[in-house]
């Protein structure tokens, strides 16, 4: 009973740190995902474009960053290339996420590329359209559509592992936690606090993709 | 059987492969402007492969092709371009999903010819009435029958203006009281001149509208000739048998 | 392998000339921002840092007529970072090694400490002698981890001293060696640990670029008037209680 | 070339402590894996009992997994549930592997036992086998089978996850590289090496997962 | 029409809804001893749910369903042990693909019954050896063909030495070729005397096998006579227009 009082009065005291952490971890979060759907449309692309080189390409990308943990990329693209380039701990974050989530969504996108009926794209053939033509206009537009669910679980991941760049030092939700716990000797009050800030965003987040996703279908049908 | 002014489609010692298996084996075709040919065969022997070589979304390993007194080559032809001349109805309809009956007709016009959208809007729904779908603009191909669905294929092609028009089975994914429907578009189509090469297993359509009927089998033209003689006095065996089967 | 380009020097003012700054008009300096009360969030804007560090990092930048810009670093980094260019220095509690010393200048000390040995209160452990074969913490990147190797390869290390004392107080590891500075605080803030032997004694001091000698003697100037002055005094009493800016005997 | 050279001095320098660190990375990974996979399956029974309250406890569970951050969890276990249980780093960060792995295990059980025809538990029931029987002999066994793909996916998903237990003290693979990385003074270089080490132990699980994939539909056929 | 000694079902006023939808309406049925049952009707009115009743893998809504002389009741009985008594075959053939023809049979008897493993596969291969798969025992059900799939099925549910059999369109899955082979298995098995409920489309077979044939229309059993007598001469017009509508 104790604690709860005092994880309320902590959560309330708080509240307007943790809003600026909010701001940023939403920050990185969508700002990493679009990158990371350029990204991964392009690799998806590579990937089914019948050229060998850029199937491989994409194919060792893909490799890359599925084999290799998330903090990892991180800290190699903060202290690697910051080294050449500088670049500042918001942008290496930003990339590694984009780059790391880019390599999840190329598969999302490459799937449901690939689960649109061949018929569509002869169909778009036979009426005289080139392949790019068909693709941007009638496969692309149905495989977003299809890919949709896998990419609001992906945007989910995304907004969660942008935790990860509190270890380069920016100060999103969970680098908050840690510093508020340790300024104020108490650890676990403020990561119990930060995981509802998340278990908040992920809700809004899931309502707000399967709204989408519904209108999406009532458009169509 | 044909001048050769107004040919609109020769196909000469034609060979196409998929790695080891040899399909279409020197197969020789001849379309005259206005005709409608219809293809016949047992599953497998490739008379889809034929129609597809002939719209070039299957490329062929040898022989000629040749559209309208042109010889089309992969090497010399904007195929795009030749696809626009060459119209192509498939069994499945390939409706876009996305895009409404009128969008669907339309996106080739504008986007490949270049058509202003409002004239192709007006042409679409000249065409959407042709085939008795003039109500039906605004919905979406999920909404529709399947007989419908093909009505709207079929118009989808022709806002292209093609000068011959290819079906592949055009009826066999319909259930049996939707045939009707579409079988009737496709009479008028050739009854207005339209040149057309279709395979199917209706015989009752071969034999009131076909010019020609071409059998196949394993890859070859084995037999062709007027509806009436090629189903009432077959010269080959094959012929026979295949005939005895599906009647 | 490489270095700071200079191709920003052609904008920048005389002062920044002769500095050859990372950022025109500023000095760039990285805190760990996870050492507390040397330098941690500032508990109104945790995206700034506060702390004697940074206290001391404005101090120095106001004497050389400069912005102060306070980067927050990974501590186990700073050094490389300042190798590679990223700031100009470092006002981050580093002790002075001769390790250190190879890859970056250091100033006259701005502070003297040296590492105590904590432990909960009811250990067995003393001294250094018996930390022999236990599981001790310190700091990543820390020059406690090569002082303890001497008694125990079981070292277990954390990005922050604070995470260490926290875990300590929790029940994890035998021991921790930290700042003596933060340690009491710990204490002060109600970490049920206790505080054993120190460690010796060690200095602070600023870290600079190897390149950028003019800075090093402008900060030991800046230092020196600080000094002088009883502003470094002044900043120690408010951030830390004591004044720890003054060389002081230790019982070892 | 300079500096390909120092990139190797550096791993063969280094590779013994760095296969120490691979060893407690695999410890880790496989406890974890093992502790997850009977969570998995419990919860996923659970979500599918047909018994209200149990269903709501699976999906609060995969819920709370889910919306939180990995590292969060895992701060959580560590500072705050070993209070009251004493617990080493090691079991604080294989229990919130397990139960993080658990709850997406979870969801790959659940997905794998509903997929399989329903007309396998009737023919089972209808011979007079009982519902947990049937389970157990008929449905489960062919579950499992359809599973293992997702399940080994999760694995390398698990042991790239791993790499969070640096942050609390930890010395597996990413904690030695940071840590040695730091008392060089080259912290990219000793990354890059621990890329290398995560890179191949990916491979090596992923060729294995596929090894056992294919005994598995050889046996079968 | 049955003396009550030898019954072996009796239904009575059963009723069946799924959420809104009664599905079964007081639906009465006696099956004595050695009946060869056979249950027509058109799609949805009610068949498989009704023998699904019979087998407990639905719960009723009302009504006695009375096995052997014994009402059974979810609250009094363990369903377990009465479904041992009744075997049923179902279309989809259902056998486990993780497991041999051999363990598909020997699975219940042993973990149900407890029956030693030696004896259940001494019974199993006579089993397999009576459909004509004893060559079969330790192929993977992938393996087989689809009448040899249901021939396997039935002889697993045989395994359980159950004294009624349902048969749940057993040959509808099947190619017509394949259908011959899975009803001689079932007219074997009427012949030694088994109770069977057979829902068919078979004609043929209920008029050679079966003792009584029940006619379902909408959840109702709207007429039931011997085959001859519904086939020949049908009392009620629904009968009349269904017997027209699949002969
Ligand atoms: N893309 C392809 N790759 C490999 N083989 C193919 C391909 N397309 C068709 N085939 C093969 O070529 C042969 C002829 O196929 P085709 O579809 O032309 O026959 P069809 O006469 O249209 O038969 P159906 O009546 O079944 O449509 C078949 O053996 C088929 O399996
Ligand atoms: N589990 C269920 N839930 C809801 N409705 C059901 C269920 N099972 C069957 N029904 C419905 O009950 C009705 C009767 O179904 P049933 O399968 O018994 O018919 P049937 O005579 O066997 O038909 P068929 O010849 O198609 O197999 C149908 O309307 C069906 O949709
Ligand atoms: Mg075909
Ligand atoms: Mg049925």
């Amino acid at each position: 009973m104790e604690s709860l009082t005092h994880f309320f009065n902590a959560f309330i005291d708080s509240y307007p740190i943790f809003l600026k952490g909010m701001w940023l971890t939403l920050e990185l979060t969508v700002v990493s995902i679009l990158f990371a759907i350029v990204i991964g449309l392009v690799f998806a692309l590579l990937k089914l474009s019948n050229i060998k080189i850029l199937e491989w390409i994409s194919n060792i990308y893909v490799y890359l960053v599925r084999g290799t943990p998330l903090i990892v990329q991180i800290f190699v693209l903060f202290f690697g290339i910051t080294k050449l380039i500088q670049m500042d701990a918001f942008w290496a974050a930003s990339i590694a996420l984009a780059f790391h989530n880019g390599a999840y969504i190329a598969e999302i996108f490459r799937g449901s590329i690939q689960s649109i009926d061949r018929g569509q794209m002869e169909a778009g053939r036979s009426l005289g359209m080139s392949t790019s033509l068909t693709m941007r206009r009638i496969v692309l537009p149905q495989a977003f559509r299809r890919a949709l669910p896998p990419l609001g679980n992906q945007f989910i991941i995304g907004l969660k592992d942008s935790s990860l760049a509190a270890f380069i030092s920016m100060s999103e939700l969970f680098n908050i936690a840690t510093t508020l716990g340790s300024a104020k000797f108490d650890t676990l009050t403020y990561l119990l606090i930060v995981a509802v800030y998340y278990l908040v965003l992920v809700l809004l987040l899931t309502l707000f993709v399967n709204l989408i996703e519904r209108k999406l279908a009532a458009s169509e049908k | 059987m044909t001048t050769i002014d107004n040919l609109m489609i020769k196909v000469d010692k034609l060979n196409k492969s998929f790695g080891d298996l040899h399909v279409l084996k020197d197969v020789d075709l001849t379309v005259k402007e206005s005709d409608v040919v219809v293809l016949i065969g047992a599953s497998g022997s490739g008379k889809s492969t034929l129609l597809r070589c002939l719209n070039f979304l299957e490329m062929k390993n040898s022989g000629d092709i040749i559209i309208e007194g042109e010889k089309v080559e992969k090497s010399t032809h904007n195929l795009n371009k030749v696809r626009e001349r060459v119209g192509m109805v498939f069994q499945h309809f390939n409706l876009f999903p996305h895009k409404t009956v009128l969008e669907n007709i339309i996106e080739a016009p504008v986007k490949v010819k270049g058509v202003k959208k409002g004239d192709a809007i007006k042409e679409g729904k000249e065409l959407l009435n042709k085939v008795g779908l003039g109500d039906k603009l605004d919905v979406y191909p999920s909404k529709l029958s399947g007989g419908q669905k093909q009505r709207v294929a079929i118009a989808r092609a022709l806002a292209m203006k093609p000068d011959v028009m290819l079906f592949d089975e055009p009826t066999s994914a319909l259930d049996p009281e939707l045939v009707g429907e579409v079988l009737a578009t496709m009479k008028e189509l050739a009854k207005e001149g339209m040149t057309m090469v279709v395979v199917t297993h209706e015989m009752g359509f071969a034999r009131e509208v076909a010019d020609w009927v071409v059998y196949m089998n394993d890859g070859r033209i084995v037999e062709r000739g007027h509806p009436n003689d090629v189903f009432d006095n077959p010269k080959e065996q094959r012929t026979k048998d295949f005939l005895n089967s599906i009647l | 392998a490489c270095g700071n380009s200079d191709n920003k020097a052609d904008k920048s003012s005389k002062a920044d000339k002769k500095y050859d700054l990372v950022n025109p008009g500023e000095f760039t300096f990285a805190a760990s921002g996870e050492f507390k009360p040397f330098s941690y969030p500032d508990p109104d804007d945790p995206t700034k840092m506060t702390g004697f560090d940074i206290a001391v990092g404005k101090a120095i930048a106001k004497e050389l007529g400069l912005k102060p810009h306070p980067v927050k670093y990974k501590f186990g980094s700073i050094i490389a970072g300042i190798e590679s260019g990223r700031f100009d220095a470092a006002v981050a509690s580093h002790t002075v090694t001769d390790d250190r010393k190879k890859h970056a200048n250091f100033s006259t000390p701005y502070y003297y400490s040296g590492p105590q040995i904590y432990t909960r209160p009811d250990s067995g452990i003393k001294s250094a002698e018996d930390l022999k074969g236990k599981e001790v913490a310190v700091s990543k990147g820390s020059t406690y981890a090569s002082m303890v190797k001497k008694y125990t390869n079981n070292i277990k290390t954390y990005d922050s001293d604070v995470t260490a004392l926290e875990a300590l107080s929790k029940g994890k590891h035998d021991a921790v060696v930290t700042d003596f500075v933060t340690g009491q605080l710990a204490i002060k803030e109600g970490f049920k640990i206790k505080a054993q032997d120190r460690l010796g004694s060690s200095k602070q001091a600023v870290a600079v670029s190897k390149k950028k000698e003019k800075l090093l003697k402008d900060i030991n100037k800046a230092l020196k008037s600080l000094r002088e002055s009883g502003k470094l005094s002044e900043l120690s009493k408010k951030f830390i209680g004591s004044d720890i800016t003054k060389e002081q005997k230790v019982d070892k």
